[in-house]
């Protein structure tokens, strides 16, 4: 085959041009790097409210409250990330939620087992593993039904939205389950170096998923999908495994999440855990400047969305502002950032 | 000026044109216009004067501006600077549909209809023929079939417009825009998915209006087409408006010299298409096709394809070429039969990356559909494909892409502003471009083209077929469908003739003539 | 022309045959299993059974016909059951004027939360799903505002409350006449109106919509008022048939009138769809719950709440494979 | 005017159950079932998913049905009126749950049988009466609220905050709702602590969010019972255990066991005896006294 050729023929001119390359590389990236800030509506946004929250919130400069945010907007944050990929590859994922609940519940069962009475570490590990993977692979279902039998994805995770925090339940008989359990409640209430875990979890994983999306060849198969499918697998992409591993990334992140939120509690409640995740993380994605035709995949802009999301739910909370008002402003809050990114997109 | 109500009448009768049809005057007249795109002119100086009866050819090289000249004259695209008159006043409409409503319809460069709804419902929208409060639709139904009839066509028109083919598609279109009793109509590229006899349909439809006083403008860039029907030229180049003569003061040379900027002495060395079988074909067959059917309009195609060879599929538009194409390509797997072979080796491929991973490239007709990634900058575009080669553990070479796609940008000459300009920006014609660099970055053993020079201006077509030659040249194979006989019968070795989803006939050698083609199609 | 009228016949998309095929499936599927129920469940098709049903289901079937027209158009209206919410709230609170006001009130304030949405999507052009993502939690919001965190009082001593419980002639509640009034009114406006003709073209390709010259913006505030307004319409049934301006009413019903909506054939991506089906697809899913009632009165086994939603989803996820693969099929041919 | 019930073996009951998202309403559900074994019923169970008008729904096809009697624990007090009246109206026997409808339009004793339940209202009175005797009529309390809009939320805020408010060196800091969850329950307090560090009570209307405010005052390096007291309603296991534990002061029961309370009340009725308007249910209040002592009976 001669397909070598090409980069034979690449690899001789590779060596005139790659020195001039190299420096421009660094010099494009920083500018960029720049622009993006200049023209980020929600960056701003984020450092509006860190200044009016100093102005009125009392004791808000106090490293506890970073803390507290920190730990609150964990969840929704990583759950929000893949709710991006999801996004980005032209879908959406109503059943988020329903994961936490799930993973949240079966972990435990796990751990609280007799099998894990008698191996405690291998028990712990286990619960977490086999958790996480089972939400992954009720994602892996959502992407199947939606890659293979081309079911719309609101409907196809409409599925698993109404039916997956029955089959927790069921699991449980809806009964909650109290644990204690140090080294599994350390995911949600440990710290290390005084950082609560859970932000370091998401942060590690935020950095981790947005340098594989700029960086791998499934970043920019996602992205491709995203914008025009037909024309991506005719490229060559294998359009259905980008989609059903997106979906799977979703479920796991979602699993993480419920983990998290069952280790903070101390219990795991399939009833509660995950509730309306779906609408908190689809705004934050939003928020963040994903755009809904698919095609784009800001992942910071995500993880910054939830911070923003989260940041108004304590202003309005920390202020003494009622819940239903609270759920007014963040309406308001939705329409003017999405506005604001779209007014800077068109310049 | 026109209203709505007027348009309710329509049914079908020629618009009349009382003041119009005396001497010729200006109708519209465009100065001095400017248009950028984010700091980017694409259109600086623009003028532009269109009388009355005639038909008014805008020619230019991809991206020279002609498409955004349009938009910006029907409201599409807000001017940045000039005026534009019509019908003696200044004018400035707030979009496609206002212009619509005082005379100026437009036919855009890509289809731009309704595939879901019925032929009727795509003629009729907007103004239905309505009783009492709800649409009649056995008047609506009535008067599409007029308004078509005038095309000589004959369609169900309950039909969904989607099952039609896009040369039918294209011919609606054209009617529901002269069915509204315009003043102006303007074509871009109406002819880029029409076939002989259909372009035969468009131009007396073309003569017919220009003969009740309807100005026509007309973007192509099939020059010789021009001389059928065109009374003024307007070439463009960069964005400026570079001259206008009647087609009578201009040869096909000049027109090119004008378009490029040269001297047409310089221009004479090159010939007209770069394209020239060098007759050099191995007997080696590198690639055979038996039997095959498949989706739709495919129902028994046999070829051989030999090593380095360029191999032409001719046929009327619906013969099945494209799905020939789309099934070797692994598409459309589950409804295919047939049997092929790669190196005498038996191949079936069931997705694209298959097809890819065994040396194949397909660049499809299209663009818009199937072709660009319109989020995507150009070079992601560009190296999609060519992805998982430069690679390395799922992690992109970015220096060895930038450097790539640099060289091809610069090796196919294609206009924007960086690589990371996002495709959908790009004229029509240099996303076509970038499409063929898609392919042809990955270095393919066989390479697959519907329709490669569609929306190609006449430089960059030579150019481009030059290049298809030099690669075959140099071992490349390819399968090329076109619609231009022309092209087919100068570029290609032999052609395979297509009817109704059967192989019916090859032609090679001297029996290769564009007479050939088109007799073994009417049989 | 000879050529050309040659390639005619090609096959390809036929909406008619679609749409007619689509409300044929579900028919089907209902008649199955109304007649499977009606042969295990004594009481199943009593009369009190037949028109509490309807009436209940009224309130959603309402909320699936605007949401089909919405999705008609490619977009979507997530704020339809917080606007439920809120008109059944202001509509108490004017209740004591009786019906001839609640009703006009009720519709007023689903239009003007359709308006907003309109507004939004066409001059901010916010794509409908965030816009009306922020109508869900502002009209949500609005509604707990302005009862006061409780449900409110609705009078008893007008006419209001006959609206939601009495019946004509003794016979058909008013909600179910409601709805048919309704359910006339869409499919007149779909099927036989220009507007309908609108909505289909701009679901089919709203660029190309836009470019024919139709009023774009103009149908699709047509369309969120339209969907708004039945929404408001739902609310009143909901204030008026249950006695109380509900606040907290109305969670999730927006997808499930989406389910309805799909579940009825009509495609998300727009251009294509079907009231008839629609109207049909609700009373499917409405029928599911009416089914576990009496399958759990038959006291062999009695499903809790937590299979009852299992059985839901599984019984949504047959049905849209069932359609998937009648879908992928008739590509193939 | 009541529809009467005739004296039978076995019944057909229907128990019209509003939700299943919370360890009550599990318990209470359980309860009937399990009634339902001893008492000779069959049980027709259904519900709501937390819709008032579902639960309206639910009823009717329970009528359709034909069942002897219903129980209904009513999601809210207005939204459920109809469904009581056309129960009526079919002559089936109403018995309201745990909640009660509103009195204006329908009456115990004419449209439906009797109301079991506690008094949501008492139940905050009497965990403000507790706090006010421990501290001395002395407090910066923050209150978490039940879900918005519903009525244990209304009047157990009701009941607590009347009785607070006629002591002016008790003052409430701030309300907000914790949706009756745990998790919700953790995360207001962790932010209303940040605002108020100066409160020294916390008041929740369910033993869920009070385990929350536990969690959050841990996390903040506060000590619960001690630094910060904290009062709630339910009586649950995991409540009961943190009053042992020494980290909560007081729940106030609220029972969710009302099977053999319906079971025995229904055969009252069937027998013919007049039933009083309200069949109360005698709630007890949980403190370090005691807890240990009932730990094995809660839920
Ligand atoms: N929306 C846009 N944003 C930025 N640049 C644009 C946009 N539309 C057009 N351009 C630029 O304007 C120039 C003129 O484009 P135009 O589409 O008018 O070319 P054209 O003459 O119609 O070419 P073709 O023959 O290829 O269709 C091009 O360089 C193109 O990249
Ligand atoms: N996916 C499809 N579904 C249904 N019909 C199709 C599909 N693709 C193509 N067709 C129809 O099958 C016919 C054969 O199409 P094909 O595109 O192969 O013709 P062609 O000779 O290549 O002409 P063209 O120049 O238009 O590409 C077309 O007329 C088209 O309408
Ligand atoms: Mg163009
Ligand atoms: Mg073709």
């Amino acid at each position: 085959m001669n397909s070598h050729q090409g980069e034979m023929k690449g690899d001789k001119q590779m060596n005139t041009s790659v020195l001039e390359e190299r420096s421009k590389v660094p010099a494009t990236l920083s500018a960029r790097a720049l622009s993006q800030v200049k023209n980020n509506g929600a960056l701003w946004a984020f450092f509006l409210l860190l200044l009016i929250n100093i102005l009125i919130t009392p004791n808000f400069l106090q490293i506890q409250t970073l803390y507290v945010n920190l730990t609150q907007v964990a969840t929704v944050a990583i759950v929000a990330i893949g709710m991006t990929l999801v996004i980005a590859s032209g879908g959406i994922d109503l059943s988020v939620g329903a994961l936490m609940a799930l993973a949240g519940t079966i972990a435990p069962m796990i751990f609280l087992s007799d099998f894990a009475a008698s191996w405690p570490a291998l028990g712990l590990v286990l619960a977490i593993v086999v958790a996480i993977a089972v939400a992954g692979l009720a994602g892996l279902f959502n992407g199947y039904l939606i890659s293979v039998y081309k079911i719309q994805p609101i409907i196809a995770t409409l599925i698993l939205f109404i039916s997956g925090r029955g089959i927790a339940q069921v699991l449980t008989n809806g009964e909650l389950q109290t644990f204690d359990n140090p080294s599994f409640e350390f995911i949600g209430t440990g710290r290390i170096l005084g950082v609560p875990v859970q932000a370091i979890i998401t942060i590690v994983l935020a950095l981790s998923i947005a340098w594989v999306i700029k960086r791998s060849i499934y970043g920019r198969f996602l992205l491709a999908v995203g914008g025009n499918e037909k024309a991506a697998e005719l490229a060559g992409v294998p359009a259905k495994k980008i989609k059903m591993l997106t979906y799977m990334i979703c479920g796991l992140l979602a699993g993480i999440a419920g983990l998290i939120s069952t280790a903070i509690n101390s219990a795991s409640d399939a009833n509660q855990t995950g509730q309306l995740m779906e609408l908190d993380a689809i705004s934050a994605a939003i928020v963040g400047g994903v755009l809904l035709t698919g095609g784009k995949a800001p992942i910071l802009g995500a993880v910054l969305g939830a911070a923003i999301i989260q940041l108004v739910g304590y202003t309005l909370l920390a202020n003494g502002v009622h819940d239903a008002v609270a759920m007014v402003a963040k309406a308001v809050i939705i329409i003017v950032a999405v506005y604001l990114q779209q007014v800077k997109g068109a310049k | 000026m026109n209203n709505v109500d007027s348009i309710d009448l329509v049914e079908c009768d020629m618009p009349s044109m009382g003041a119009l049809s005396q001497a010729p005057e200006v109708v519209l007249s465009m100065q001095g216009i400017d248009k950028r795109f984010a700091g980017v002119p694409a259109l600086s100086n623009a003028n532009l004067a269109l009388k009355a009866g005639e038909v008014h050819a805008i020619i230019g090289q991809n991206g020279a501006g002609k498409s955004t000249l349009i938009k910006v004259l029907n409201g599409a695209h807000k001017l940045d600077e000039g005026e534009i008159h019509f019908l003696g006043e200044a004018v400035s409409y707030a979009s496609p549909h206002h212009a619509q409503m005082a005379g100026i319809s437009t036919i855009f460069q890509e289809v731009n209809l309704i595939a879901y709804r019925s032929v009727t419902e795509n003629i009729c929208l907007g103004h239905e023929p309505k009783r009492f409060g709800m649409v009649d639709w056995r008047k609506a139904h009535a008067h599409a079939r007029e308004t078509l009839a005038r095309f000589g066509l004959e369609l169900d028109v309950e039909q969904p417009l989607g099952s039609f083919n896009i040369a039918i598609q294209q011919l609606v279109a054209i009617a529901r825009a002269v069915a509204l009793d315009a003043k102006v109509v303007i074509m871009d590229e109406p002819t880029s998915s029409l076939d002989e006899k259909e372009k035969a349909v468009l131009f007396r439809v073309i003569k017919e209006l220009k003969s009740s006083g309807v100005a026509i403008l007309y973007v192509s860039h099939h020059l010789d087409e021009l001389f059928q029907i065109c009374d003024q030229i307007t070439v463009m180049r960069d964005g400026k408006t570079v001259e206008q003569k009647p087609i009578s003061a201009m040869s096909k040379l000049d027109m090119v010299a004008a378009m490029l900027g040269k001297d047409p002495a310089e221009i004479a060395k090159g010939g007209a298409t770069n394209f020239a079988a060098t007759g050099q074909v191995s007997d080696e067959v590198l690639f055979s096709v038996a039997h095959l059917k498949g989706a739709a309009g495919l129902k028994d195609v046999s070829f051989d394809l030999y090593k380095s060879e360029i191999l032409g599929l001719a046929g009327l538009l619906g013969a099945g070429r494209s799905e020939v194409a789309r099934a070797i390509f692994g598409l459309d797997h589950e409804m295919k039969s047939g049997k092929m072979h790669l190196s005498g080796q038996p191949v079936d491929f069931n997705h694209p990356s298959r097809a890819i991973a065994a040396g194949f490239g397909f660049c499809s007709e299209d663009r818009k559909e199937d072709g660009i990634i319109p989020q995507l900058s150009v070079r992601e575009n560009l190296t999609l494909v060519l992805l998982p080669r430069i690679a390395k553990y799922g992690l992109i070479d970015e220096a060895k892409e930038r450097q790539l796609v640099d060289e091809f940008i610069r090796h196919l000459g294609i206009k924007t502003a960086s690589m990371e300009q996002p495709i959908s920006q790009l004229s029509g014609g240099n996303q076509q471009k970038v499409l063929l660099a898609r392919w042809l970055v990955t270095n393919p053993n066989i390479l697959i083209l519907d329709e490669p020079t569609r929306g190609i201006d006449v430089g960059a077509k030579g150019e481009i077929q030059a290049l298809i030659r030099r690669l075959a040249d140099d071992g490349l194979t390819v399968l090329m469908i076109s619609s231009e006989f022309e092209e087919l019968v100068e570029g290609a070795d032999r052609v395979i003739v297509l009817q109704d989803g059967h192989s019916i006939q090859e032609l090679a050698n001297e029996q290769l003539t564009e007479n050939a083609i088109m007799k073994a199609i009417a049989q | 022309m000879n050529i050309l009228t040659r390639v005619i016949n090609l096959p390809g998309l036929k909406r008619k045959a679609h749409a007619s095929r689509q409300a044929e499936g579900v028919l089907i599927a209902l008649a199955v299993i109304t007649l499977f129920a009606s042969l295990r469940y004594d009481a199943f098709l009593s009369e009190y059974n037949i028109m509490t049903f309807l009436a209940y289901n009224s309130m959603f079937i309402l909320i699936g016909l605007g949401m089909c027209f919405v999705i008609m158009t490619g977009g979507i209206d997530l704020s339809v059951g917080s606007v439920v919410a809120l008109s059944s709230v202001v509509v108490a609170k004017v209740s004591e004027y009786g019906i001839e006001v609640a009703l006009p009130v009720g519709i007023l304030v689903g239009v003007t939360t359709g308006t907003i949405n309109a507004l939004v999507i066409t001059r901010l052009k916010i794509v409908p799903f965030i816009a009306t993502l922020a109508m869900m939690l502002g009209a949500r919001g609005m509604a707990l505002v302005i009862s006061g965190n409780q449900s409110v009082d609705v009078s008893w001593e007008s006419n209001f409350t006959q609206f939601g419980l009495g019946k004509m002639f003794d016979f058909i509640p008013w909600p179910v006449v409601t709805m048919l009034l309704a359910f006339a009114f869409c499919w007149l406006l779909l099927e036989k109106f220009a507007f309908g003709r609108h909505v289909l073209a701009i679901g089919g390709n709203e660029e190309a919509s836009k470019l024919m010259g139709l009023e774009v913006n103009r149908t699709l505030f047509g369309v969120y008022v339209l969907s708004g307004a039945l929404a408001g319409l739902s609310g009143v049934m909901l204030a008026s048939g249950f006695g109380a301006g509900q606040p907290l009413e109305g969670l999730g019903w927006e997808l499930s009138a989406i389910a309805a909506v799909v579940v009825g054939g009509t495609l998300l991506t727009g251009g294509l769809g079907s009231i008839t089906s629609t109207l049909l697809g609700a009373i499917l899913l409405g029928l599911i719950f009416n089914i576990l009632n009496f399958e759990n009165g038959l006291g062999t086994i009695s499903f809790s709440a937590y299979w009852q939603s299992i059985i839901r989803g599984g019984f949504l996820l047959v049905v849209v494979v069932i359609q998937a693969k009648m879908m992928n099929r008739k590509k193939a041919h | 005017d009541l529809p009467t019930l005739e004296k039978k073996d076995r019944y057909k009951v229907g128990f019209a159950q509003t939700e299943s998202n919370n360890p009550w309403r599990i318990a209470e559900t359980k309860s009937f079932k399990e009634t339902a074994k001893t008492c000779n019923w069959d049980l027709v169970y259904t519900d709501a998913a937390g819709s008032a008008a579902k639960q309206v729904s639910d009823v009717d096809s329970m009528i359709a049905q034909g069942v002897d009697v219903i129980f209904l624990p009513p999601r809210e007090e207005r939204p459920l009126l109809p469904a009581v009246l056309r129960a009526k109206a079919q002559g089936i026997p109403v018995f309201l749950v745990d909640r009660s409808v509103d009195e204006k339009v329908a009456k115990p004793g004419r449209d439906y049988v009797t109301f079991l339940g506690s008094n949501f209202i008492e139940q905050g009175q009497i965990a403000a009466k507790w706090l006010i005797e421990k501290t001395g009529g002395k407090g910066m309390i923050l209150e978490l609220e039940g879900t918005t809009g519903s009525s244990p939320a209304n009047d157990r805020r009701k009941g607590f905050d009347d009785e607070i408010a006629k002591h002016p060196e008790m003052k409430i800091l701030a309300s907000q709702s914790g949706d009756f969850a745990r998790d919700k329950g953790r995360k207001v307090t962790e932010t209303l602590l940040q605002t108020y560090p100066n409160a020294n009570v916390i008041y929740a209307h369910n033993d869920e969010m009070a385990i929350g405010a536990i969690q959050a005052l841990e996390a903040a390096g506060k000590q619960p019972g001690k630094d910060v007291l904290i009062v709630s309603v339910d009586g649950t296991r995991d409540a009961l255990q943190a009053i042992i534990d020494g980290k909560m002061g007081v729940t106030v029961e609220s029972s969710p066991f009302f099977g053999p309370l319906a079971c025995s009340t229904m055969k009252r009725y069937a027998n013919g005896e007049k039933i009083e308007h309200w069949v109360r249910v005698k709630d007890r209040v949980f403190t370090i006294d005691n807890a240990a002592k009932y730990i094995d009976e809660a839920y």
